[in-house]
């Protein structure tokens, strides 16, 4: 069961390199999807791989570095509180368009 | 190996078990109301299984404490939500019936992509 | 062994996080979401970072996870599914090709810097002087307390931004009642939050006490507190206060202002948020305290919304 | 022969397994509810995984990190069942 995987690729690498592809996926989707809560998925999905980055690249051989913890710890929370308005700003705005036309309330919204 | 082991590794292997039931019922199962057991039933007495492993494993007084902590704290949120969840599928049967605005959540719903 | 533990949990990311970008369904998304946070808190623990697990575990469960369901379902009532709608395929293939090329870029980049934990063993002597182990508790509110004391104000900013959506009239009013419309649903929620509400918030305490040594900390708590409130509002056990109840408004700056007011005090000891010796602990105990108070709140609130028009009546039950 | 902790990161890898069957029920529905219970399923997997692999490695504060996921698993069910915030702005 013991492969020579480790010396290979540490799991330090293994975690920043799946950051990376993360990284990768949000900016494809934010580019390409159309709805913005959606696209405030793909910014969470692309904090998460950045933090990912950050974080294992301090994992070392008997210790995880403090500093980037901390770091990510403050990223996260920021994030939330960043979706947290993302959100209010949809929803605010869903509102203020259905307020404007009002003959399009009832669940029937034209497929684009 | 030690008679401990062998009791630990026992309901290691019972609980996992007991997981993927929980999973296999999930799939498998036909309606809402039955993957509801798997959800309830089959996990928690899995995870229950692996915690007392877990615990008897450690052999501390004060982890398996905390470890019963999460157990108890697991089977009372799947309770709730499986009440919850429960009386959603009913209200969400009962307005299909008559149209309104919060059954579109459930009458509207094809599968992936 | 662990290596095929890792591997597994990486696909399992990246499967989850591609699920929950591009299904169609909104929903969908959203329970690969909360899935992908959780997968992403067992990556932590399994990086051995268990502060940024427990935060993870907490947020990516606990807080991000509500807030896009109750956005969802605010839009669905607003006839909007938020699906995912198809996009013109030149588009999608340049973006195709440029993603790949800087996740290209970034791996290549990743693999040329060597994981290694260096700054521990500069921490790791410092540590002493204040008299508390966790080590990120220390980079968190002693060597780089600027970040920290930094961040709370963003979080109170986010929540002033929020509140500034409110429309016209709405102010100062609450957020919608986030409590069940149906009566047995209320009940179930409103009896699990109340066993839930003080397990919350002595868990909450716990984190705090432990994380001066062991893992945890004020935003792993506070987060906590959160899910607790946030619960209790659902099932009706407390009801969300007026943006303009002044118990509340203390709760929230008073993290903040404890924060603020010491690392002033610390001029007197040699400079801002320097903390004069042998006090250490205690000074940062007690800031961890009220901020874990100040975040609790303020995610709750955040998660709860944008005051509304109409939900401006007398609430007797307060919260703080 | 194998080590007993080994037997245990094992069991993280098998419940690592039962969590991707979950999510299968999880993508292919057909209703927001079997969506919903699939994340719970996950979320449960997930907390027997921080157990496992925390006794694996013999580090007891991964047990607070699945004790903080067990307090916060039910939050976004109860905030899905609710359905749509009741008053709100009209016009």
């Amino acid at each position: 069961m013991d492969l020579p995987l480790p010396e290979i690729l540490s799991a330090g690498h293994l975690y920043a390199l799946t950051g990376a592809v993360l990284v990768g996926l949000g900016l494809y989707a934010f580019i390409t999807l159309r709805h913005p809560l959606r696209q405030l998925l793909a910014v969470n999905v692309v904090g998460a791989g950045i933090f990912l980055i950050l974080g294992s690249l301090g994992r070392g051989p008997e210790a995880t570095d403090p500093l980037p913890q901390a770091l990510v710890i403050t990223g996260i929370v920021v994030a939330v509180a960043l979706t947290a308005f993302g959100a209010a700003i949809i929803v605010r705005l869903a509102e203020t368009r259905a307020a404007a036309k009002p003959a399009d309330d009832d669940n029937a919204r034209p497929e684009p | 190996m030690s008679w401990t082991d062998a009791v630990v590794l026992a309901l290691l292997g019972t609980g996992l078990a007991f997981y993927a039931a929980g999973s296999l019922g999930l799939l498998r199962f036909p309606d809402t109301a039955s993957r509801l057991h798997a959800l309830t039933k089959a996990d928690n007495l899995g995870l229950g299984l692996v915690a007392l492993a877990a615990a008897l494993y450690w052999g501390s007084l004060a982890v398996a404490a905390k470890i019963a902590l999460v157990w108890l704290f697991a089977v009372i949120a799947a309770g709730t939500t499986s009440q919850l969840l429960a009386r959603r599928t009913r209200l969400d049967e009962a307005r299909l019936h008559e149209p309104h605005p919060d059954a579109a959540d459930s009458a509207r719903d094809g599968g992936p992509r | 062994m662990t290596l095929a533990f890792d591997l597994i949990l990486c696909l399992m990311i990246l499967g989850t996080a591609g699920i929950a970008l591009f299904v169609r369904d909104a929903l969908a998304a959203i329970a690969f979401f909360i899935a992908f946070g959780n997968l992403l808190g067992l990556a932590w623990l399994s990086l051995d970072a268990v502060n940024v697990a427990m935060a993870e575990i907490a947020i990516g469960a606990g807080v991000t996870g509500v807030l896009l369901i109750l956005a969802r379902a605010r839009l669905l009532a607003l006839g909007d599914d938020a699906a995912s709608a198809a996009t013109p395929l030149w588009l999608r293939l340049g973006a195709l090709a440029a993603c790949a090329g800087f996740v290209v870029l970034l791996a290549a980049a990743v693999l040329s810097i060597p994981p290694e934990s260096g700054l521990d063993r500069v921490v790791a002597p410092l540590m002493p002087g204040l008299g508390i182990e966790n080590r990120v508790t220390g980079v968190l509110l002693a060597f780089r307390a600027y970040d920290t004391l930094l961040e709370t104000f963003v979080l109170l900013g986010a929540l002033v931004a929020v509140w500034s959506l409110a429309p016209a009239g709405a102010w100062p009013g609450r957020p919608a009642d986030p409590g069940m419309a149906d009566a047995p649903m209320r009940r179930v929620a409103g009896t699990f939050s109340q066993l839930l509400l003080p397990v919350a918030l002595v868990m909450a305490a716990y984190l705090v006490w432990a994380g001066s040594d062991l893992p945890g900390g004020a935003f792993q708590a506070g987060t906590v507190l959160a899910g607790g409130l946030f619960v209790a509002a659902m099932g009706g056990a407390i009801g969300l206060p007026s943006s303009d109840r002044p118990l509340l408004r203390a709760a929230l700056v008073l993290g903040p202002a404890v924060f603020l007011a010491v690392g002033l005090a610390g001029v007197a000891a040699g400079g801002f948020l320097v903390y004069p010796e042998g006090m250490a602990k205690t000074l940062i105990v007690t800031i961890e305290y009220t901020l874990a108070l100040s975040i609790g709140v303020t995610l709750a609130l955040l998660v709860a919304g944008t005051p509304v028009p109409g939900a401006a009546g007398p609430n007797p039950d307060g919260k703080g | 022969m194998w080590r007993v902790a080994d037997w245990f990161t094992l069991a993280a890898i098998f419940l690592l397994l039962t969590v991707a069957a979950a999510l299968v029920r999880c993508w292919r529905g057909p209703g927001p509810v079997e969506r919903i219970m699939a994340a719970q399923l996950a979320g449960t997997g997930v907390i027997g995984v921080a157990v496992v692999l925390g006794t694996a490695r013999g580090d007891a504060a991964f047990l607070d990190a699945a004790l903080i996921g067990t307090l916060l698993a039910a939050v976004a069910v109860t905030a899905f069942v609710r359905g749509t915030p009741k008053p709100r702005a009209k016009g």
